[in-house]
């Protein structure tokens, strides 16, 4: 039970972090804290519920292998983003709207 | 040598299911070979036949006469459902990608064109895959997959605008990817690892009402985000005006037409528990919000790319119409399907013709004010627009109208007339901003008036290809009249749950 | 005359046939073409004989069949149509002639006369239908061809606003006589004039006084009867022959003619032979006063002839339709005589103002003698036969309402009054025209005498019209007559004396009264009124509408609609500000919100 | 048996820790301190539960790799405008309520279906393999697209760069 | 297989006509004008086999399509194919992109001969909608100065009504399981043939036009070509008459009995209002346009009686407006052509300048306010006895339209043709050869209708009684 409240927890402060923070690298890092703790969630639900640990860790490993392509791909934008616009809090990132 | 007999001779490979997602899986690796050796247009070229095979391919699986002994959907590994209504919807999202490469991608910075095509390819398969997926797993990957895919192709526009719009639609997909996972891990944690559809419903009953709902909506909400249904819109119209016009017909067509697909059987997997019977109002509401924010939010706009991305959320709205029917049958998907593979079919249409005219009028700012009088600068290609445009406003005589007949006829029959005028009224305002395109095109003198700029038009077109959206046009105007010719049941052959 | 009795649609085949190879002609053969004109009133007198011998056999078939339901339309000839069309026939005939010398040096003449051979066919139709639809037919084509010959120097734009004015005029009247249609064809199921009038009796009080009054208000419009008089004055803008044949002879007589064809209706409803008997009266003396104190000559002929009319209007009312038919008849004769005369009067001076005229008897004698011939039958003056059919009205009106008799006596007076003031004026005494009157050619001077010897004629053939009516033809009433007399000699007196010596007294008065003179010249200023009620804010009205109503309120809604949702789109996409953390918090929301609806439905 | 509490509690205290700093701090170098005892924190979750395999997968990935690149972005970014890179953050409640909403949610309704407080060591046994490559073949051959697929996306992101 | 040629000849003739069109400027109108005869023609062959056929009706089946022609579609047919040699023999001098304007000309034909054969719901909906797109292509590239806005509103607001009248017919297809036209054989329940009467009814209520939905007409003509306008007022005005009682009627009897009042109602309040904006005009064009609006107020008033005269009146007002209303716009389009201004103001005495286009302006007139012996009369005349049947004393307001009638019409030939000459037109060419053959052939039929309306009328008989029967309706 404490694994959910603290699983739970830390996935709200990820989301708390990619709301509030003003640079994207920060937003990366709250990405992650969300995806950490949900596959920590998974495991945990995992061994609770009586998988078998195979099936478990692979589930775990595709989780684990996303969320770091997605952290690559996200380092890329904000990369390209400093590099051509010189730009790296979200506040300058308003040109495109209406 | 009659076309039965071909078909004869067809049968055994057509039934292999991933055939197609080989095919072009494959012609992308070989596309991004041919970037390694800077031959970028053969690059595109490669990756463009493969996914026109893996079209070709999926055509003939869907429309085979499957021999009553086998079983009528063909699953691959048990996850991935294909042939029949499957491989129809296969079928499109083949063809618009293929439509999407076949523009050469010009309007992309050089260089580049090449793995951006492998994207669009190995996103093709990887969207087949979405739209059959019967594995929540399998579901959760080809997502994120098709998600990185989008990134970068909305990204691929190389300027500061692209670049903003990419990271924007990054920092909300990363949110719906953290939704999706924490999905995944509530269902298939809670239920030993089993992540099959067909293992997952035995769980999902015995599981507690309150837990199985979250992860349902955890999912549901991350497949709405990739349809862009009303909440969970906001990437498309910056995601649309600024990806480059080709890569923008992928995103448009063939990524929306498979996440219809695999909302529609996560839909059914999931209303088949009675602790999520209510799902359907919430997808009632979503989708008459989508209908309304869309149309209205589209009047306003004059950048065309934008308009049609405001449009793309009503039209998610009208497709969430035919799934939010209670007891969903064969039919209400067959009708989704068909109204995903004319609106796919539509949008592909209007954003190649689009890339045509990026790059065949470089003084165009992307605005419908610009395209005044092309017309008649450029007949082959507005006519293919304008029927895109018609076809997406549901006019007869194009697709656009058939399936948005079937889709709303199901939501009547279920009792949801408020929902249908809603979904025709909105339709019918669409036209205030389609038609003001078609009107600027046709009825508008340019600025720079007409007969000057007949004649230069035509040393630019060598380079750019017109040939992509004349396909795409055909098609809808042949899907749009051929009922009327050989009876309506010729407009369900394509989506028959046989 | 077997010819004709067998197949009566003749009269109104022939006619239009004659007008459509008029027109087709055209103006190369104007020459030739005017004296086939003559052949469509022929055919119509001549049907109208044979109707006289009572051997036409009616035609109908039916016009509007769907369903169960259908309306016939058909064509016969009994007495009253027969007279109509016989009163015709000769005025057409003479109004034909007396028109080739009047429209010679015309450039239109082939339209001149398709028209007329038109009209012809018209009043034909009007005259013999079966059914109330072909009556209306006729009737509004006759309002048509009235239309198309007022206004046939369309130049002038007075006569082309005269037009418009008699048509609209008489179309008003029509909107009430289609509705007396309506509510027949409601109550009695048929528009057949013979089923309508045998179903009369039968009808609810309130209906056939209701049918009845319509019926009148469509034949008060056609024969310019107070209120909707206004136009016949103006009508005088057409050629004068037109005049003398539509405006005096047979048109206006419609009216007259459609009561005295539907009387059943009318026998049954007592209110509505009152409203008939008081209308006539009062346009009758209403009508004699303007007279009185017109100066254009045609203008006086046409307050005559509303006077007169009120005349038979008033016999109408008070039962003795018969009379009514006589005087009718009678009268078309001396007032197509009458105004034939002023056309070859206007012909010879080249002026319509009897002011500029004087001393015309030395100048064009036929003229003067037919003229006053025309004048002392007008006047009532015994043997001629203004006398008889007056005579008649008086004694059918005294009888039914001896009140109406008395100002019907007066009316007479002042029309001997105005009929000799004009004669008076113009024929003698000093002339005061610049070039001297010539009298006019044969062809014109002709019919005058023809007509002249009508008036004389007519008169003792009272017996034999009314008998052809299927009436019985009563005595002279002495007294009536006796008094008639009197009050015309009288009246003759006052118009002689009053105007001899170059009008000293005439003036004298005039300037006294002067006020009063101008409101009666105004035709008691009603045309003013109609014009600044009715006819000024039309248009100030329609206007106001437009731009209020349709254009601000209907089109403004739809525009209105328009830009709001262009203005709800605006604020839509402003959701779409643009700021990231916005974006992203809206995919949390959203699930949250999803989440709450799935729970709060599955409750 | 106070061992694994122990060991439990020592990586739920990191985890913990780890995203507190990542939320709240100022600077930008502490912040991936804290991002790294976040993940080193989740990889002693995983060998809590005998995922043995998966821990040591968790360090390499994310601790080698993904950390190593933040900081090179970090480096990239604020090479441009020198100084201590100064991080800022606009709270509000608004943001807090939606992102513990989420999480209150997520707690709400897991609550029956877990049980007792306390965390149960799962078994080891490392049969990872078959499964990736017996019922999950698609999964793991998704999962390879996928790498591919994020190899040319960065590539296409950042751009071709200076021509050879 | 006339029935199918009726739909294919127009389109195979709108094709060639543009391909025609690209190469040389002068051919199109040919092939427009060979192709509407054929048109023409064919519609007269059919008339003959529907008249030989022993149940007055033709139908024709293709695998998709149901096509059907009986008495109530048949003299719309003919007028259209009348209409369609009409218009293109009014633009015969057109040089401004001559090939794609025959082309969307004979499209439009196309369409609108679609809807009045149309056999089942779809087909009728997909005929009634593919109508917009040729019209506003029309509309668009060859008005004048108002025209984008014009276009727009028209595509739009027809679009919208039509899109509720999809609605209906769905609902409508749903209950009855069956999407031929004709009556349900299972009739669908009371309550819901209240709304669903109305929900059908609108789309057809908006392309009458009946009175408060019509704005969109009076934009619309003024800036349509002359060809358009005849095609718009001639025939597509008549697809909403015809769509009431061919779909509206029959699928909801007792809702429509319970909404003719309002319909009666707002008939007869579109005469008057018609007649009243036409007299305040001053664009001639637009004056026609409101006669329009007057007329068809007659067909509305005539529907809404529900008796079988009604419903003949209704169909004669139809045919009659169809042919004085392309007959006033040719006029109207032939004055604009050589005169290029359409202001009242500016005209006068035209009948001394130019006789020819007077005369003609003067018979339009005449038969514009229903003068007797000329087609407007009959139906307007039976529209108002039956009104008077069916809502008594209300029909004074319809009598008074009449009266109006005449105003607007005779004052315009008082402006435009009597009176001085303007010396602006001093040396203005009188009307063209090719339109004044058009115009003969329309006065014609609006004289031989005049005289003799038994002539529709033996037409629509069976398909007339058979409607109302179907209903119980009155005679």
């Amino acid at each position: 039970m404490t694994i959910l409240v603290l699983c739970a927890l830390i996935f709200g402060v990820g989301m708390y972090t990619v709301l509030t923070r003003r640079e994207i690298i920060a937003i990366l890092a709250g990405v992650e804290l969300m995806l950490g703790s949900a596959n920590v969630l998974f495991i945990a639900l995992a061994s609770f519920s009586g998988a078998d640990p195979g099936v478990a860790g692979a589930i775990g490993l595709v989780i684990l292998v996303v969320a770091a392509a997605e952290a690559a791909v996200g380092l890329a934008l904000v990369v390209t983003l400093s590099r051509r616009s010189k730009r790296s809090s979200i506040d300058e990132l308003t040109e495109v709207n209406g | 040598m009659s076309f039965a007999q071909i078909m004869e001779f067809l049968r055994p490979m057509l039934s292999i299911g991933w055939l197609p997602a080989a095919v072009a899986c494959s012609a992308a690796v070989a596309g991004l070979v041919a970037d390694m050796f800077d031959a970028e247009k053969t690059g595109v070229a490669i990756v463009a036949g493969g996914l026109a095979i893996a079209a070709l391919v999926s055509f003939g699986a869907a429309i085979i006469p499957v021999s009553a002994s086998t079983t009528l959907i063909t699953t691959t590994f048990g996850l991935v459902m294909t042939g029949g209504a499957f491989a129809g919807l296969a079928c499109i999202v083949y063809l618009t990608a293929f439509l999407s490469c076949g523009t050469g991608l010009f309007s992309l910075r050089a260089g580049s064109r090449a793995s951006a095509a492998a994207l669009i390819g190995a996103g093709a398969a990887a969207g087949q895959v979405l739209l059959g997926a019967s594995d929540i797993l399998v579901l959760f990957i080809a997502l994120e997959l098709l998600a990185l895919i989008a990134y970068a192709l909305v990204a691929s526009g190389g300027n500061d605008r692209s670049d903003e719009a990419a990271a924007r639609y990054f920092v909300q997909g990363s949110v719906a990817t953290g939704l999706a996972v924490l999905g995944v891990a509530v269902l298939v944690g809670l239920s030993a690892g089993a992540s099959g559809y067909v293992e997952l419903g035995t769980s999902l009953a015995s599981m507690v009402p309150g837990a199985a709902l979250l992860g349902g909506m955890l999912l549901v909400s991350a497949l709405a985000f990739k349809l862009g249904a009303f909440p969970f819109h906001s990437w498309v119209p910056d995601a649309y005006e600024t990806a480059p016009a080709g890569t923008a017909a992928f995103l448009a067509a063939s990524v929306k037409a498979a996440a219809i697909g695999g909302f529609t059987l996560l839909l059914v997997r999931l209303m088949t528990i009675p602790a999520f019977l209510p799902l359907v109002m919430a997808v009632r509401i979503i989708a008459a919000a989508s209908i309304v924010f869309g149309n209205l939010a589209a009047l306003k706009q004059t950048s065309v790319g934008r308009m049609l991305g405001y449009s793309a959320i009503a039209q998610v709205g009208y497709v969430l119409v035919g799934a939010g029917v209670s007891p969903i049958s064969t039919e209400s998907v067959a009708a989704v399907f068909l109204f995903a593979a004319t609106y796919a079919m539509g949008a592909a249409t209007a954003f190649v013709a689009l890339e045509f005219f990026a790059t065949g009028e470089p003084t165009w700012d992307g605005s419908i004010g610009g395209l005044a009088g092309i017309a008649s600068k450029h007949p082959a290609v507005s006519g293919a627009l304008t029927v895109a445009l018609l076809s997406m406003t549901g006019i007869p005589l194009t697709a656009g109208f058939w399936g948005k007949f079937f889709v709303f006829y199901g939501a009547a029959q279920n009792g949801l007339l408020w929902l249908v005028i809603t979904g025709l009224v909105g339709s019918a305002i669409s036209f205030a901003y389609y038609g003001r395109v078609i009107r600027s095109m046709y009825i508008d003198v340019s600025a720079t008036g007409n007969e000057v700029a007949a004649e230069q038009g035509s040393d630019v077109a060598p380079r750019v290809r017109a040939w992509p959206s004349l396909i795409g046009a055909a098609v809808v105007l042949f899907a749009g009249i051929a009922p009327l010719i050989w009876g309506l049941s010729l407009v369900y052959a394509l989506f028959a749950f046989r | 005359m077997s010819l004709f009795a067998s197949n009566p649609w003749l009269a109104v085949a022939v006619p239009f046939v004659v007008a459509v190879v008029i027109a087709m002609l055209g103006r190369k053969a104007a020459g030739a073409t005017q004296w086939i004109a003559v052949l469509a009133p022929l055919t119509a007198g001549l049907v109208g004989v044979a109707g006289l011998q009572g051997s036409v056999t009616p035609v109908s078939a039916p016009w509007l069949a769907q369903g169960s339901a259908s309306i016939d339309v058909g064509v016969t000839v009994d007495g009253l149509s027969a007279i109509m069309l016989v009163v015709v026939g000769v005025v057409a005939t003479m109004v034909v002639v007396f028109s080739v010398g009047y429209m010679a040096h015309d450039e239109s003449k082939a339209r001149y006369f398709s028209l007329l051979a038109l009209f012809t066919a018209a009043m034909s139709l009007l005259v013999m239908s079966t059914s109330l639809v072909t009556l209306f037919v006729g009737w509004e084509l006759v309002g048509a061809c009235s239309y198309l010959l007022i206004g046939f120097w369309y130049r002038k734009p007075s006569a082309a606003s005269a037009a418009v004015k008699a048509f609209l005029t008489t179309r008003v009247g029509d909107v009430g006589m289609l509705l007396g249609l309506a509510l027949l064809w409601k109550s009695t199921g048929s528009l057949d004039i013979a089923a309508i009038t045998a179903a009369a009796p039968g009808l609810a009080a309130g209906t056939a006084t209701l049918a009845a009054l319509l019926l009148f208000m469509g034949a008060a419009g056609k024969s310019a009867q107070f209120p909707l008089h206004i136009w016949l004055p103006d009508a005088m803008e057409g050629p004068t022959p037109v005049s003398a044949l539509i405006h005096a002879a047979t048109m206006v007589a419609a009216g007259v003619f459609l009561i005295a064809r539907m009387w059943p209706l009318f026998e049954v409803s007592e209110t509505a032979r009152a409203v008939v008997l008081w209308i006539g009266v009062f346009t009758a003396i209403f009508a004699a006063t303007i007279a009185c104190v017109q100066s254009d000559i045609k203008k006086v002929l046409a307050y005559s002839t509303i006077s007169q009319l009120g005349f038979m209007f008033a016999a109408l009312g008070a039962g003795a339709w018969g009379a009514a038919m006589f005087h009718l008849v009678t009268h078309a004769a001396f007032k197509a005589l009458l105004f034939l005369g002023s056309g070859s009067v206007i012909h010879g001076t080249g002026t319509q103002d009897i002011r500029q005229m004087g001393g015309l008897a030395r100048r064009m004698p036929v003229t003067t003698v037919t003229w006053v011939v025309g004048v002392a039958a007008l006047a009532g003056i015994p043997p001629l036969a203004g006398f008889f059919s007056k005579d008649a009205v008086l004694a059918g009106v005294f009888h039914a309402a001896p009140a109406a008799g008395v100002v019907l006596l007066g009316a007479s007076l002042l029309t001997a009054f105005y009929a000799f003031r004009v004669t008076r004026v113009a024929f003698f005494g000093e002339s005061r025209a610049e070039n001297p009157a010539h009298e006019s050619p044969l062809s014109m001077t002709g019919p005058l005498v023809a007509l002249a010897l009508l008036a004389l004629v007519l008169g003792f053939l009272g017996g034999a019209i009314l008998h052809a009516l299927g009436l019985e033809a009563e005595g002279l009433e002495t007294a009536v007559a006796g008094a008639s007399v009197l009050v015309a000699v009288l009246g003759i007196g006052a118009g002689m004396v009053l105007y001899a010596a170059e009008f000293a007294r005439a003036d004298a008065l005039r300037v006294r009264f002067q006020q009063l003179h101008d409101f009666v010249l105004t035709g008691w200023g009603f045309d003013a009124l109609v014009q600044r009620v009715i006819v000024g804010p039309a248009s100030t009205i329609a206007g106001w509408v437009y731009r209020v109503i349709d254009r601000a309120v209907i089109d403004g809604g739809v525009e209105g609609i328009g830009m709001g949702t262009r203005f709800l789109g605006k604020v839509a996409s402003g959701l779409q500000s643009g700021e990231t953390d916005v974006y992203a918090s809206l995919v949390a929301v959203g699930f949250i919100v999803l989440m709450g609806i799935v729970l709060w439905a599955g409750r | 048996m106070t061992l694994e509490i122990l060991a439990f509690a020592l990586a739920a205290l990191l985890m913990l820790g780890g995203a507190a700093v990542v939320a709240l701090t100022k600077d930008l170098m502490r912040l991936v301190v804290g991002l790294g005892a976040f993940l080193l924190g989740v990889a002693g979750m995983f060998l809590y539960y005998g995922h043995a395999f998966l821990a040591t997968a968790q360090v390499f990935v994310y601790v080698g790799g993904v950390l190593v690149l933040v900081v090179f972005a970090v480096m990239v970014v604020h090479r441009a405008n020198g100084g201590r890179p100064l991080v800022t953050s606009q709270h509000d409640i608004g943001a807090a309520a939606v992102a513990f909403g989420v999480s209150g949610m997520l707690v709400m309704s897991l609550r029956e279906s877990v049980g007792g407080w306390l965390p149960e060591s799962g078994t080891s046994g490392s049969s990872i393999a078959q499964e990736l490559l017996g019922g999950h073949l698609v999964a793991f051959e998704l999962l390879g697209v996928l790498l591919l697929v994020a190899l040319v996306a960065v590539l296409l992101i950042v751009g071709p760069g200076e021509r050879r | 297989m006339t029935l199918l040629g009726l739909i294919l000849l127009p389109l195979v003739g709108a094709a060639v006509a543009w391909i025609v069109g690209r190469s040389r400027p002068t051919a199109p109108r040919f092939v427009a004008i060979v192709t509407s005869v054929a048109v023409f023609g064919l519609a007269i062959a059919a008339l003959v086999q529907v008249l030989q056929s022993g149940d007055h009706a033709l139908s024709a089946t293709t695998k998709g399509m149901l096509l059907v022609l009986d008495g109530l579609s048949l003299p719309l047919v003919l007028l259209t194919g009348l209409l369609g040699v009409v218009a293109v023999t009014a633009s015969w001098a057109m040089t401004d992109r001559p090939g794609v304007h025959h082309a969307l000309l004979l499209a439009l034909e196309a369409a609108v001969m679609t809807v009045f054969l149309a056999g089942d719901l779809i087909l009728f909906y997909v005929g009634w909608e593919a109508v917009l797109i040729p019209m506003f292509f029309l509309i668009g590239g060859w008005g004048h100065e108002n025209r984008r806005h014009a276009a727009l509103k028209f595509f739009l607001y027809t679009f919208v009504g039509s899109v509720l009248m999809l609605a209906g017919l769905i609902v409508v297809m749903m209950t009855v399981k069956s999407t031929v036209i004709g009556a349900p054989t299972t009739a669908i329940d009371l309550a819901t043939q209240s709304w669903l009467f109305w929900l059908v009814a609108i789309g057809m209520l908006v392309k009458i036009p009946v009175f408060p939905l019509h704005t969109w007409l009076p934009d619309a003509h003024v800036e349509a070509p002359t060809a358009g306008s005849i095609m718009l007022a001639g025939v597509l005005l008549k697809m909403g008459g015809y769509g009431l009682m061919r779909v509206a009627i029959p699928y909801a009897p007792a809702g429509f009995a319970a909404a003719s009042p309002v319909l009666g109602a707002f008939g007869s309040a579109g005469i008057i209002y018609g007649a009243l904006m036409a007299f305040a005009q001053v664009d001639l064009k637009r004056l026609v346009a409101y006669s329009s609006v007057a007329h068809m107020g007659f067909v509305v008033l005539g529907i809404a009686t529900g008796t079988a005269l009604g419903y003949a009146a209704a169909m004669l007002a139809m045919v009659s407006h169809g042919l004085v209303s392309a007959l006033l716009f040719l006029l109207v389009g032939s004055l604009y052509e050589r005169t290029h201004t359409r202001e009242i103001a500016r005209f006068g005495g035209l009948g001394a300048r130019t006789p020819r286009w007077g005369g003609l302006f003067v018979f339009a007139a005449l038969a514009s306010l229903g003068l007797p012996g000329l087609s407007g009369f009959p139906g307007e005349l039976l529209a108002m006895i039956q009104g008077f049947g069916a809502f008594g004393w209300w029909m004074v307001f319809a009598a008074i339209g009449a009266l109006l009638g005449a105003v607007y019409n005779l004052s315009a030939v008082r402006r435009v043709v009597h009176g001085e000459r303007a010396p602006e037109w001093d040396a203005l060419a009188d009307i063209t050869r090719s339109d004044t053959i058009a115009a003969i052939v329309l006065c014609v039929g609006i004289v031989v209708i005049g005289v003799v309306p038994g002539l529709v009328l033996r037409l629509t008989d069976p398909a007339v009684t058979l409607l109302v029967r179907a209903l119980g309706g009155g005679s």
